[in-house]
């Protein structure tokens, strides 16, 4: 009776737990490239979709890709939606207390404000997304920070005058203010912050920290991640 | 793709909009409108049960079902709707998973909350890991499915319970005189004359169950919300062939108008119904709607 | 203790609405500071609730009026207002104002402040209360018994006169119940 | 002459009222038996108490010899037995003031449903007798309709129909006629009439003196709960003894 019970659901979801073997979900946001996003197909793309494909293959793993919201991203791999986060997460000391981090896969990259104008006040209303190393920043500055859920209507708030300027991963702004037709400007000095970008583990996960870790480091010993790193990121990308 | 949509930045207006609005990403936020509509065609029906059943309870003449049927109303109408969304799901889900836990793998010697963690065996997660993200996202469509049908089975048994009492109670004695027992008085009178005590209630219950479903995200299913922030968002040309402005607006827009066309039409459906239902009642519908 | 807790609701007890510290402790928070902040939050829900509420109450007779009234024009934009913010989900609801007034904004610089939640919010709140209330209201006023309203024509009332000492009366009295109980489930967060 | 119903005594207090205060009195076989008295003097809770709608307090009530067997005391004294109860409700049909049709049923449907779902008599057979009584009381072409639909003496003569296809020992009417108009009330006399030359069994609770004198062979006045007067429709409306039922007769 009792295992009848049990079994409903399991019938129900095609006796996925069957064949359980080494299938790593890995969480990222789908929202923030040319970190991760999804093209035009409707699938994940990006550095980091590339990145982690490679780090699981050579880690001997299978990976499923998950999309979360950035704001429960961190929620989520603890109650173990996923088993990693890759969404272009800094390492932080904060985020390292509740969760684990494997080696960065990339450098600290500046942070830098983009605004509708040269002459914009710095310490005026400055926009950035949720639970980020950048509004974190910014709440400290004694500017006045308004958060978005996605780094989106972070730029939005700026076209739209709703900020006087984002605060954000350069690397997120550069394409953005590329694309604007001078609408957009880089303005005031950029600013380095974080410990560079990692996967996010759960802490009892250390088996699986170690594994990604050796990958990562095959990547930076054998020159591939400077290589994806430099097309995604262009020549100037800090390299390992 | 039917359109030739190889470079679109070649394509004149009609096109461009026809591959636009073909492209993978719009398929996946059309995908999410039939969610919504799959949810009300589920979360329906399943309200409605657990509702009369809930009624039924709380209308037993045997006290300890009667005061759980009460119970279970009073509890899940009290919780505020949001405290559902936010808590029940991830509850369920762990709860589903650590009786797995305790039953699939009794060797386990870890603790299953370690910190903030909430570890499992690997047997035991729902679903499993190495089933396909597919899989995953059915299960959380079905979490989501639970969780509004028990708000809204909950809100749907006092909306029954309250009809069974408003029953007349003449027409419950008369039957009495007649010597109907009990049990064929509740099944022949009370629980056939309910239905159009109920009515307004449901009616009432079902157009909030629509606006409900954008509630969705809260449970961490990609909807339409989300969609429509996602494609409504400017683009820029190195991510997409498809570069625009701000479009949020438009996509908004079309949500409104399709959230109004389901409420318009609900209201007609239902308009007949109570018509039909009322049909010689002594009520003209919209007499009787009023009289509530 | 009860005077740090008194500190601390200065700092923090009107930060919601933007005064006083703005970063949040880091370390040793207490229940005070989670009193105050979740107090400070709920002067939001006061001024949107309160505001939105005795605003609408108002506008939803107008509107209620509307409806009923024998000019078709006007009965049907009133139908309609009622229609759209009663069909729609509040939560999109927002959305689309929000971005309709940023697109407003840019034409027209008259809009700047409508996209702050202060009034951005509070109007699509206040047309959203309106439109139900206006809902119960017309119901009300449908339901007054037509005796009572063919007894006041008989004695030569004016309709302004007949609204004012039967029907506005008979209306709140009628609506009153389910309209406090509409308060009720919009005050609380369901 | 056969005994239908016997009461011996029977007494019933509501909280703070005594509304029987102690009644006594038989129903012949092939009677009519007319209950007549001013508002309040627990005429239709009498006629509820027979049908054991209404608990009795006190005393004996007995169906064809058989007294009925209680259990408990007081106002906690309920029937014993389950059967009986239904034994006495399935053979005395009651006809309301309002009716009381079931409003989701069509007209045969409320004729039938008791027969059928009670006494699980013939689906075909019940229905065939109903369509008879509906012909004989006169609504025949409004079989199909719902209650709602019809005037209220059409309502109270389906009402007559439902209670007869019980085949019942006899019919409890209260105060059939006093919801209705003038008009409609002779439609639902006639019929009663009809069933009264026909030597139905009947104890009728009415506010109609004109309507006992033609059709009662006993009438009973009720006062405050007690019999004050009884016997046959010419004594009682002719030569009145009490000054009460005189009063009454005179108002």
């Amino acid at each position: 009776m009792r295992n009848i019970f049990f079994m409903i659901p399991v019938i129900l979801l095609g006796y996925s737990t069957a064949f359980a073997g080494d299938t790593i979900r890995m969480g990222t946001e789908g929202a923030y490239p040319p970190y991760n996003y999804i093209d035009d197909d409707g699938n994940l793309a990006g550095f980091e979709i590339i990145l982690g494909n490679e780090l699981c293959a050579r880690a001997n793993l299978t990976c499923e890709w998950v999309k979360n919201d950035w704001d429960s991203i961190i929620p989520n791999l603890v109650s173990g939606n996923y088993d990693t986060i890759i969404a272009g997460m800094s390492i932080t000391a904060e985020r390292d207390k509740v969760i684990d981090f494997t080696q960065n896969y990339m450098l600290p990259r500046p942070s830098a404000y983009v605004a509708a104008s040269e002459d914009v006040d710095l310490s005026g209303v400055i926009s950035a997304q949720t639970a980020t190393l950048q509004a974190g920043y910014i709440a400290e500055s004694g500017s006045t920070l308004i958060e978005f859920a996605t780094p989106d209507e972070t730029i939005s708030a700026v076209s739209d005058g709703e900020a006087d300027a984002v605060f954000a991963d350069y690397d997120y702004l550069a394409p953005i203010v590329e694309a604007s037709n001078g609408d957009l400007m880089f303005v005031g000095d950029q600013v380095v912050l974080g410990l560079g970008t990692g996967m996010g583990i759960r802490e009892s996960d250390t088996e699986l920290k170690a594994k990604f870790n050796q990958a990562i480091t095959s990547m930076k010993e054998d020159g591939s991640l400077n290589k994806l790193l430099i097309e995604w990121f262009g020549e100037g990308i800090l390299t390992y | 793709m039917i359109f030739d949509c190889s470079s679109p930045d070649q394509l004149d207006r009609l096109m461009w909009s026809l591959c636009y609005l073909s492209n993978g990403k719009h398929i996946t936020f059309y995908y999410s409108i039939l969610k919504v509509l799959v949810l009300l065609a589920l979360a329906a029906p399943i309200s409605i049960g657990l509702g009369l059943f809930l009624a039924i309870l709380a209308k037993s003449d045997i006290s300890p079902l009667k005061l759980l049927g009460k119970f279970i109303i009073l509890i899940v109408r009290g919780i505020p709707d949001i405290a559902w969304f936010m808590f029940f799901v991830i509850a369920l889900d762990q709860g589903l998973e650590w009786v797995r836990h305790i039953t699939l793998c009794p060797d386990w010697t870890e603790p299953i909350r370690q910190g903030a963690d909430f570890l499992v065996c690997e047997k035991a997660k729902l679903p499993g890991n190495s089933s396909s993200e597919t899989i995953h996202e059915i299960y959380g469509f079905i979490l989501a499915i639970v969780t509004f049908s028990i708000i809204f089975g909950a809100f749907a048994g006092n909306i029954f319970y309250g009809a069974l009492e408003a029953v007349p109670k003449d027409q419950i004695e008369t039957a009495e005189a007649y010597g109907l027992n009990p049990r064929q008085i509740f099944w022949r009178i009370s629980f056939k004359q309910m239905w159009i005590y109920a009515l307004p209630g449901l009616s009432n219950l079902w157009m909030i169950l629509i606006k409900a479903t954008p509630l969705l995200f809260l449970l961490g299913i990609e909807d339409i919300v989300y969609w429509a922030r996602e494609l409504g968002g400017a683009k820029t040309p190195r991510f997409t062939e498809y570069p625009h402005g701000d479009w949020r607006l438009w996509y908004f827009l079309f949500l409104l108008i399709f959230y109004l066309t389901l409420t318009k039409l609900s209201e007609k459906v239902l308009d007949k119904l109570t018509r039909k239902l009322t049909y010689g009642m002594g009520f003209s519908g919209e007499n009787f709607l009023q009289r509530q | 203790m009860i005077l740090t807790c008194l500190e601390i609701i200065q700092d923090y007890g009107l930060r919601s609405i933007g005064l006083g510290e703005r970063v949040l402790p880091k370390t040793d928070i207490t229940i005070c500071h989670q009193a105050t902040l979740i107090g400070s939050g709920m002067l939001w829900n006061i001024y949107f609730g309160v505001l939105a509420l005795i605003l609408g109450f108002f506008f939803a007779i107008l509107l209620s009026l509307g409806r009923r009234s024998d000019h078709q024009i006007v009965s049907y934009l009133c139908d309609t207002f009622i229609l759209i913010f009663r069909g729609t989900p509040l939560f999109i609801q927002f959305f689309f104002a929000y971005f309709l007034f940023l697109s407003l904004k840019k034409a027209f610089p008259v809009f700047d402040p409508f996209t702050s939640a202060w009034l951005g919010a509070l109007i699509i709140l206040f047309f959203n209360t309106s439109a139900y209330s206006a809902n119960i209201f017309y119901g009300a006023l449908v339901a007054i018994p037509r005796g009572e309203i063919d007894a006041s024509d008989s004695f030569g009332m004016s309709n302004w006169q007949k609204f004012r000492s039967i029907e506005f009366r008979q209306m709140l009295r009628l609506a009153w119940h389910i309209l406090m109980r509409q308060y009720l489930c919009f005050m609380l967060p369901h | 002459m056969e005994t239908v119903i016997e009461l011996v005594n029977v007494k019933k207090n509501f909280p703070g009222v005594s509304v029987l205060q102690g009644v006594s009195l038989k129903a012949f076989k092939g009677q009519v038996t007319a209950l007549i008295g001013p508002s309040g003097s627990g005429k239709s809770t009498l006629l509820r108490c027979i049908n054991l709608l209404e608990n009795s307090d006190e005393g004996e009530i007995i169906f064809k010899g058989n007294p009925i067997r209680w259990k408990g005391i007081g106002v906690r004294r309920s029937p014993k037995d389950k059967k009986q109860v239904l034994e006495v409700r399935t053979k005395l049909s009651m006809v309301f003031q309002q009716f009381n049709l079931w409003s989701h049923l069509s007209i045969l449907q409320n004729v039938v449903e008791a027969p059928v779902t009670v006494l699980r008599w013939n689906k075909k057979d019940v229905e065939e007798s109903a369509l008879d009584l509906l012909e004989k009381v006169g609504i025949l072409e409004k079989k199909d309709a719902y209650p709602n639909q019809l005037s209220g003496g059409q309502q109270q003569r389906a009402a007559i129909a439902r209670a007869l296809c019980m085949k019942p020992e006899a019919l409890l009417l209260d105060e059939p006629t006093s919801a209705l108009d003038p008009e409609l009330e002779k439609e639902v006399i006639s019929v009663i009439k009809d069933l009264a030359r026909e030597g139905t069994t009947m104890i009728i609770v009415t506010h109609d003196m004109q309507l006992a004198r033609d059709i009662a062979d006993q009438v009973i006045f009720l006062h405050m709960g007690k019999i004050e007067e009884s016997g046959n429709p010419d004594r009682i409306f002719s030569r009145p003894t009490s000054e009460r039922l005189k009063r009454f007769l005179a108002s």
